[in-house]
């Protein structure tokens, strides 16, 4: 799900920068004005995809006991559980965020898409549950659940926040103003509810999909630094280079312990 | 005539009964007397007890090793989930009831040694009259146990280093061995030979003295003795502040240099 | 008395340490005799200073009513002596018995001594019966002069008594410190033993105390023969003689708490724990009935001279200032009464936030209580001077700038003890205590300088007419009798502090009590104590007066002499 | 009106009544202040009573003015309401007086400890004799200070702090779970009146260490020498006295 | 005699309307000062906060002082810029007037003391320039903090049907998931709370409202739910009112409620248990025989003097009501406590809390299902003095008599003696003591019962009328980690049973009386016997 999310957020993003034409990529060391700029850089940029996956067996998600909110847990046929590692068919490994941490010029500017990310809290889990926002950038949250739930998120280098929506139907609409990777969004009256979003400044970055692919596409030319970042294993960081419009692999694999 | 005579009387008394009733208004704090245990015949064992807590605490110099640190056992808190000394200490050494094991333990430490420890517990009897040794295990046994010493068990008191409590505040007490000056009876007196050997006499645990004049001189011993940890002896790191540090405090001062001189004579 | 002795070092060689007095135990016992005969001791060592000092001023002043009224006292004193010594007697016996190797330590130390006290004790015996059966003998001219130094011998004899006896109890407070109870007694230097820490400050204290304690009984003496009177010149000589004694109680006791604090200090000095026991420890408590006790004694002193300024014709010139002495007065005792630490419930402990008051907390402290009493004695002795004045006119040229440079020299006074109490909020302790000094030197130095003016104002003074003896409301009388019983009863509180910080050691931290009585017991059971004594010693006091007044009738003539000035 | 308030009973009627509602209320309602103890009260209306009578009785002329208006409450027959009214008043109060005393209502005991008990002379501490007369604090003389306190700020807020609290006052968190209440060291009347060697007496030995006249309440202060050693008991000595701004007492130098 | 009765009143009149004008002068003085605005001087504030602040809050404001690891809460870390305490909305700054309010008057319910007294207004100002240097949020001066506009509180507040609507939306929008269906803290959603550090967290106790951080009033609980409280669990609820789901006055409503759940004031301490004469013993916590019986507050604190010590206490006090009979006595103890543990959900909060404090143990122990447990403590016998056995447990020498109530067997106390606290001696099953116990939302009621007089009179204290018995009391949450000597503790306070009044009570006043008439009818006939006299000879 959260995959599909991505790609209609990200076809949007590619129909909204193509729809504005395509120039030729203007030299990177002295940038135009930021908006036309990083258009045109996102056009004409490098794409890279790459599969994630992990060694060993995953554990186990906990199932969660929602007998205490009997709206919730009528959504589900089978014990819910939680969504620390989600795995697909020979050990993909989704719900990575993977991002260019480094390697993007200086002082280049991205605009921040008009359409907003959208966070549901339904049946008494978050949906995505892990998600990229850019600076800027409207996240709405929504509640689709009869039942209180609090939107918590615990953040550094942005102004946490903490409010609350016991009503089905209420939405809050929330933008961060640094980049920070991740921001936790929490639930504290349903303990087991956790999501994340990696705030950025920058378009490039994704959440692996059920297979643990991803595509990062309209990158500039240049050296970059890739991070993947998961919930429970920790990091990974690669270096690709990207000459024009090529499209570069870079596959990461974590160790499950 | 008599009704100033009863005037007066009566504003006499009167102040008397006023002075007599504010004074004892205001609060009545009797100053008591510290207790001085001397252990005789009739001792309670809550006596015992509380004259070996002061033991412990105190002048047994206990506390130097058991309850700090790692080596030796804590005997008055929950040791590894055991409970403290007084209810451990029946199942410890097979066919030793609780007060029997802990005289041993005191006495003769190295006859049985808890796995996991050093034999480097001093025998306390060479430091203490056995009446402190009694007090001692009424004491432990009273960590969770019950107190079985009883005055029977206590050897007749002789002489007056008999009396078990250090005196009160001030004063201060005849010294170790009662203020002689000979160098034996000092060692003895203090227990040196608990740890350490001084020709065929004495323990294992600390340095061999038999031959220490050779190695420092009068003045390094002195202060070994006054500050047992500034320096110590190659091969005992781990025994460091196992010597107890209040010599400089019970010796006198022509003692301590008997002492001193008779160590540095022993090349 | 050697037949004491004897007994004495019988019962120091057995080998019981402790032995029990029936029914009300060895400390009451101990407690009682010690305290009587203490009792009688200042009134056989106070009177006699009294009674040479009004010798000498029926001798110089060549005022006949002094004369006999020394007279009058050395008889009392006759009958007072054997008393004090049946007393001593039996406190002797009774130390000696109940507690023997206490007494054998004692005796092993100061037995050299003992006997030096017993034979003074017998050259002022003799001494004493010179004086009074050659009173009438020697009456004119030199031999009067040498029957008045035998007074004074009576006088050293006393005191050196007193100073022999003073060693001992001090040795037991604050024996010199290179003493531990190993120490052998038979080593112990004697004179090194007598001068111990507090023995001067002890023997200093004890003379003062004596004078006003003599003046004190003197007074109540006159004050029962002034309502048992029955015609107006016998009351108006015992108003006079009760003036006297008032007189001279007042003024010892004025230097009194100088000399009790050089003796706190010392103690301080000598060991701090005892000197905390005693302020701070359990004995605090102690302090506030003695403040009690003291304020007691100033209101009543000063009542009595304002009373008795109704019969000085030219009183009524300084009667507007008395109510405000009276303020000062009152509001030091409040002050002085203050306790630090108060009585309160929980719901009062909660409201102030501590057993402190937050704000009167500030007047529980040394700054306050120095300042208090300091004002206090200012007061006091204002009193007196306006007493003194009260029926003359000066007729010096400088009168006027004389009264004002006294006026100056009070109010100097009276802001250096303000100034240095209030600072004293202000510094740290050590200073504080430092303080002290300059407040009591304030108040001593005002008092000399113009005791000293007001002496070289008055002469020649014109009179403003006679005082009218006699005319003396009764009430004036029983504030005499308080302040008799309070003098008495303060001593016995002060005995009581003074042995009580000694706690479970009949030597200081040297020889240990190990009766069942060696707990010091609380204040209420010492008022008991006290009280019961003071009773004791007060029938025995009027017994010997009504045996005096048997003897031989009141010395009391009817003055036909010029109006007396002042006294 | 004005003979009244010139009459001497009616002054010292006035006055009595005055200084009662100034203890009672005025004095607690001063700043920093707070409500007199009963005890206090009676003794201070104890002392001006007796200032009140030597002033109504030291002249003649005011003495018998004084005695004018109760005498005549006893003798006048047109005072007979006043006088019967008088009697009642007084029964009724010296039975209610008598009542209070008599009736059975238990009190918790007063709360009578000496806050500053007697130090013996000499302590031990872990097995170490520690003379404490004439004691200082050993660190001040061991060359900078700030390091010392600075260690004596980190035990003091690592163990000190429920009780005795951030300002030092006595009043932290935990305070008003005890009694008696935690020491006050910004009060004048603890740490500033005491020498180094008390307050180290005092840490080490703590509630269960205080001589008897000192425990009736059963101070809660912990007996520190469990937990922290003796250097570390002197630098919390320094703290108290730097974060305080008192000097500690010093020890009287006596003249060789 | 009317006109002397109201020159005596003029009198005082006037002399307290000059004592008042001169109280005026004085408390005026300062006054007219306007508080100036005074330049934040950070240096100054540096200054002070290294003396006063840095203890807690650490040197470099990262709330890691040397007695953080004492506290839960723990002590704000200020580089995050996060508080709790706001007029702003979530997710803002508060105003400089918010941290200024936590300044003076401190966090209640937490170590944080108020400064007023302490420090000078220039100097709170300086610290909480300081303060703020901590954080780079400040350094952006473009956004300024805004409060939110508050209405003020609907009238009828305490009205029946007022709290009936409060109570309708207290449950609806979810407060009773973390603060319980009755307030007390035990929402099924308590044991999962943490903060944004991690450290564990209660939710507030609803009927303690004197322990709200930030205030116990009606204005303060409505403010923390406009704004939230942040970094805690505790969300800001605005956007329901911006929404429309809630209106302002129901939200009020809310406030009111929850104010409602406290007392008016809070428990003032006295220290005697006044237990009165009943003719029946009620043995059941709820007996509504135990309605018309006064009820006594006594505050527990943690038991910080002996090792191992316990900084955290979560049962905050006891309420305690007795009665007794001619021959018993039951004890009703009340207190609060979030859960009936033992309760495994609350494993992961108990190693919560024994992460975030500091033990004496070197080594941390392991979370485990202790049960809530809860001694009476007496003293072996009635004390005649002042003097009383160390409160904390006894002590060898001098044992105490201790009633000991677990959770884990509701219907008996074990009796025992109690010799230091770590030793307790029970007295064997015929000394027990039984306890009737029930837990209800967030409360433990345990009713213990015992004859008056006792078989073995040298260990089991015989409780006497008119006497003050001492009386303690220690408690242990388990779901908070606590056994062993890791506990709430108080000091001594008093019992004291009614006693028949006996009959001098009421002959001595009567006779005082009539002693009293006779001699003032003696004085009286007298002084007229004696004026007659004289006018008889006139």
């Amino acid at each position: 799900m959260t995959g599909r999310i991505f790609n209609v957020v990200g076809a949007m993003f590619l129909l909204t920068v193509c729809s504005k034409g395509s120039q030729s990529n203007a030299a990177p060391a002295a940038p135009p004005p930021a908006p036309a700029a990083a258009s045109d850089l996102a056009a004409a940029g490098g794409t890279i995809t790459g599969k994630i996956k992990f060694t060993g067996t995953a554990p186990r998600n906990p199932a969660i006991d929602m007998s205490e909110e009997a709206a919730c847990k009528a959504k589900y046929t089978t014990t819910p559980t939680e969504e620390n590692v989600v795995a697909g068919p020979a050990n993909a490994l989704a719900n990575v965020f993977v991002y260019v941490k480094s390697g993007l010029p200086a002082g280049q500017t991205f605009p921040a898409p008009a359409t907003p990310v959208v966070l549901d809290q339904n049946g008494c889990r978050y949906h995505p549950h892990i998600l990229g926002v850019m600076v800027g950038q409207n996240l709405e949250i929504k509640n689709s659940d009869p039942v209180l739930h609090n939107i918590k998120a615990i953040a550094k280098k942005n102004r946490p926040f903490n409010v609350s929506q016991p009503n089905a139907g209420m939405t809050k609409t929330v933008t961060f103003s640094q980049p920070e990777v991740m921001v936790n969004l929490e639930c504290n009256v349903h303990g087991w509810m956790h999501a994340y979003a990696g705030v950025r400044s920058d378009p490039f970055f994704a959440v692996s999909q059920q297979d643990g692919s991803f595509t990062i596409s309209g990158l500039p030319p240049g050296t970059y630094t890739i991070e993947a970042w998961h919930e429970k294993f920790g990091t990974q960081t690669a270096t690709v280079t990207i000459a024009g419009t090529e499209s570069k692999t870079a596959n990461f694999t974590f160790a499950a312990h | 005539m008599w009704a100033t005579n009863l005037r007066i009387i009566g504003i006499v008394l009167g102040t008397l009964a006023l002075y007599t009733l504010i004074a004892n208004k205001i609060p009545q704090v009797q100053s008591e007397v510290p207790h001085a245990l001397t252990l005789g015949a009739n001792v309670t064992p809550e006596q015992l007890v509380a004259a070996g807590d002061q033991l412990y605490h105190g002048a047994g110099g206990c506390t130097a090793c058991h309850g700090l640190g790692t080596r030796a056992p804590n005997l008055l808190t929950d040791e590894k989930g055991l409970g403290p000394i007084g209810a451990r200490c029946g199942k410890r050494e097979a066919g030793k009831d609780c007060k029997a094991y802990l005289y041993e333990s005191l006495t003769s430490p190295r006859a049985y040694v808890v796995s996991g420890y050093e034999p480097i517990m001093p025998e306390m009897g060479r430091i203490l009259s056995p009446q402190q040794i009694w007090a001692l295990v009424a004491f432990l046994e009273s960590q969770s146990g019950t107190v079985d010493v009883t005055a029977s068990d206590i050897p007749a008191a002789s002489g007056p280093a008999a009396s078990a409590a250090p005196a009160a505040s001030g004063g201060g007490g005849p010294g170790i061995a009662g203020g002689s000056t000979e160098p034996m009876t000092i060692i003895r007196g203090a227990g040196c030979t608990g740890c350490h050997k001084v020709g065929t006499e004495g323990g294992a645990i600390g340095p061999n003295l038999t031959h220490v004049g050779s190695r420092l001189s009068a003045a390094l011993i002195r202060e070994c003795i006054l500050k047992p940890d500034t320096r110590v002896a190659k091969g005992y790191e781990k025994f460091v502040g196992v010597m107890p540090k209040m010599f400089g405090n019970q010796l006198t001062g022509a003692q301590l240099e008997a002492l001193v001189q008779f160590l540095s004579s022993q090349k | 008395m050697a037949h004491v002795f004897a007994l004495v070092q019988a019962a120091a060689d057995s080998a019981a340490a402790y032995r029990d007095f029936p029914v009300i135990g060895s400390r009451a016992a101990i407690w009682i005799a010690a305290e009587i005969h203490l009792m009688f001791a200042a009134f056989v060592l106070g009177v006699p200073i009294f009674a040479v000092v009004a010798e000498a001023i029926g001798i110089f002043g060549k005022d006949q009513r002094y004369d006999r009224l020394a007279k009058e006292f050395t008889r009392l004193l006759l009958i007072a002596y054997s008393a004090t010594a049946i007393w001593g007697a039996v406190f002797v016996f009774l130390l000696s018995t109940l507690y023997p190797r206490f007494w054998a330590y004692l005796t092993a130390i100061f037995g050299v001594s003992m006997w030096v006290y017993v034979s003074i004790f017998f050259f002022e015996s003799f001494t004493l019966y010179l004086y009074y059966y050659g009173w009438d003998r020697w009456k004119q001219g030199r031999a009067k002069i040498v029957h008045w130094c035998l007074g004074i011998l009576l006088n050293i004899w006393g005191t050196a008594v007193m100073f022999i006896a003073d060693s001992w109890l001090t040795y037991m407070m604050t024996p010199p410190r290179d003493i531990t109870p190993e120490t052998s007694p038979a080593s112990i230097k004697l004179w090194h033993a007598i001068l111990n820490h507090t023995w001067m400050p002890i023997n200093i204290h004890r003379l003062i105390g004596n004078v006003v304690f003599g003046g004190a009984i003197v007074g109540a003496y006159a004050s029962y023969r002034f309502l048992a009177a029955k015609t107006d010149e016998e009351r108006a000589h015992y108003d006079w003689m009760g003036y006297v004694g008032n007189f001279i109680a007042i003024s010892a006791l004025i230097v009194l708490p100088f000399a009790g604090y050089w003796l706190g200090r010392e103690i301080y000095q000598y060991d701090q724990s005892m000197g905390i026991t005693m302020m701070g420890g359990f004995m605090s408590w102690l302090w506030v009935i003695q403040a009690f006790l003291i304020a007691v004694l100033f209101l009543a002193g000063n009542y009595y001279l304002w009373v008795g300024m109704g019969r000085i014709p030219g009183a009524e010139r300084f009667r507007p200032y008395t109510k405000w002495l009276l303020v000062v007065l009152v509001l030091g005792a409040l002050v002085w009464g203050t306790p630090h630490t108060m009585i309160a419930d929980s719901r009062e402990l909660a409201a102030m936030g501590g057993s402190h008051h937050p704000l009167l907390g500030a007047l529980g402290v040394m700054s306050a209580k120095n300042t208090a009493v300091n004002l206090m004695i200012l007061s006091t002795f204002l009193s007196f001077l306006l007493y003194r004045r009260a029926n003359i006119r000066q007729v010096v040229p400088w009168a006027k700038t004389g009264t004002r440079i006294q006026a100056a020299m009070f109010v100097i006074a009276a802001g250096v003890v303000l100034f240095f109490g209030i600072r004293g909020y202000f510094v740290e302790a050590i200073v504080r205590i430092g303080y002290s000094v300059y407040q009591v030197g304030a108040v001593l130095a005002c008092i000399v300088f113009v005791t000293v003016i007001d002496v070289l104002m008055a002469r020649g003074a014109q009179s403003l007419g006679a005082i009218q003896w006699g005319k003396m409301p009764p009430r004036s009388q029983y504030a005499l009798f308080i302040l008799a019983v309070t003098f008495t009863w303060l001593m016995g509180l002060m005995g009581f502090a003074r042995s009580g910080i000694r706690q479970h050691w009949h030597v200081w931290q040297v020889m240990q009590d190990t009766t069942p009585y060696a707990a010091t017991p609380a204040l209420g059971y010492a008022a008991i104590m006290i009280s019961t004594c003071v009773l004791i010693f007060l029938s025995l006091v009027g017994f010997i007066f009504w045996l005096g007044g048997l003897a031989e009738k009141s010395t009391f003539v009817p003055s036909t002499e010029a109006p007396h000035v002042g006294h | 009106m004005r003979a009244y308030l010139r009459h001497p009973f009616w002054q010292a009627v006035g006055l009595f009544v005055l200084a009662y509602l100034v203890i009672v209320f005025v004095i607690p309602m001063l700043p920093g202040s707070a409500m007199v103890p009963s005890s206090v009260v009676l003794q201070y209306m104890a002392t001006v009573l007796v200032g009140i009578l030597i002033w109504v009785s030291d002249d003649e002329a005011r003495w018998t003015t004084f005695k004018e208006p109760l005498h005549e409450v006893l003798i006048q027959p047109r005072l007979k309401l006043v006088r019967n009214g008088l009697l009642a008043a007084v029964t009724l109060v010296v039975g209610c007086l008598t009542y209070s005393q008599v009736k059975a209502s238990v009190a918790a005991p007063p709360n009578l400890r000496s806050i500053h008990p007697a130090p013996p002379s000499q302590i031990t501490f872990r097995g170490k004799t520690i003379t404490l007369v004439g004691l200082e604090n050993p660190l001040r003389k061991q060359g900078e200070l700030a390091p010392h306190v600075a260690e004596g700020r980190r035990i003091y807020y690592q163990n000190c702090v429920p009780c005795h609290g951030d300002h030092l006052d006595g009043q932290g968190h935990f305070a008003s779970g005890f009694n008696p209440l935690p020491a006050n060291f910004q009060d004048n009347g603890t740490i500033a009146q005491l020498t180094e060697s008390f307050v180290f007496w005092r840490i080490a030995k703590g509630g269960p260490g205080l001589p008897r006249e000192g425990t009736p309440w059963n101070s809660a202060m912990p007996a520190w020498e469990d937990f922290l050693t003796e250097d570390e008991i002197w630098s919390v000595v320094l703290f108290l006295y730097d974060q305080t701004g008192w000097k500690p007492r010093t020890w009287e130098v006596t003249a060789k | 005699m009317r006109g002397r009765g109201t020159g005596e009143g003029g009198r005082v009149m006037r002399a307290s309307v000059a004592i008042a004008a001169l109280f005026v002068f004085v408390f005026a003085l300062p006054v007219p000062l306007p508080a100036s605005p005074f330049p934040q001087d950070t240096s100054a504030g540096k200054a002070v906060y290294q003396k006063w602040c840095a203890g807690c809050h650490g040197d470099n404001g990262a709330g890691d002082g040397p007695g953080a690891k004492h506290m839960i809460p723990p002590p704000r870390d200020f580089t995050g810029a996060i508080y709790q305490i706001r007029s702003t909305p979530s997710g803002q700054l508060p105003t400089d007037a918010d941290l200024l309010r936590s300044i003076d008057e401190g966090l209640f319910g937490t170590a944080m003391p108020g400064w007023k007294t302490r420090l000078s207004d220039r100097q709170r100002r300086d610290v909480l320039a300081y303060i703020k240097t901590f954080s780079s949020f400040f350094a952006d001066t473009t956004q300024r903090p805004q409060p939110i506009a508050y209405g003020s509180a609907p009238g009828g507040g305490g009205g029946a049907e007022a709290l009936k609507v409060g109570r309708q939306f207290y449950d609806s929008i979810g407060c009773r998931k973390c603060h319980g269906d009755q307030g007390r803290g035990d929402g099924p959603s308590a044991p999962t709370l943490k903060d944004d550090a991690g450290h564990p967290i209660f939710a507030a106790n609803l009927h303690e409202n004197w322990r709200f951080n930030g205030g116990g009033t009606v204005e303060d609980i409505y403010h923390r739910l406009r704004t939230g409280l942040d970094g805690t669990p505790m969300p800001s609820f605005s956007d329901l009112l911006e929404q429309k789901f809630l209106t302002d006055e129901q939200l009020w409503r809310v406030a009111q409620y929850v104010r409602s759940l406290s007392p008016q004031e809070p428990p003032v301490v006295r220290d005697v248990v006044h237990v009165p004469l009943a003719k029946r013993l009620p043995h059941s916590p709820d007996d509504s025989a135990w309605t018309a019986v006064d009820v006594y507050w006594f505050p527990l604190v943690g038991q910080i003097i002996h090792k191992e010590r316990w900084f955290a206490p979560a049962v905050t006090g006891v309420w305690v009501k007795a009665v007794h009979t001619a021959d018993s006595i039951a004890l009703r103890v009340t207190w609060d406590d979030r859960s009936a543990s033992p309760d495994t959900s609350w494993l992961p909060f108990i190693g919560r809390v024994l992460n975030t404090l500091d033990s004496d143990d070197s080594t941390r122990e392991q979370p485990a299902p202790w049960p809530d447990q809860l001694a009476v403590q007496f003293p072996v016998t009635i004390p005649s003095g002042m003097e009383r056995p160390y409160f904390l447990m006894g002590s060898a020498g001098a044992p105490v008599y201790q009633w000991r109530w677990s959770s884990s067997s509701r219907t008996a106390a074990v009796a025992g003696l109690a010799r230091g606290i770590d030793r307790f001696d029970p007295l064997g099953a015929a000394a027990g003591i039984p306890t009737q116990a029930v837990y209800d939302h967030g409360q433990w009621r345990v009713v213990f019962t015992r004859a008056l007089a006792s078989a073995d009179t040298a260990s089991q204290l015989p409780f006497r009328s008119g006497r003050a018995i001492p009386v303690a009391f220690f408690a242990w949450d388990g779901s908070n980690g606590e056994h062993g000597t890791r506990m709430a503790i108080s000091t001594w306070y008093f019992l004291a049973l009614d006693e028949p009044v006996p009959a001098r009570v009421f002959i001595s006043p009567v006779l005082a009386m009539v002693l009293t008439l006779g001699l003032g009818m003696l004085v009286v006939w007298r002084a007229q016997q004696k004026t007659s006299y004289r006018k008889g000879r006139q």
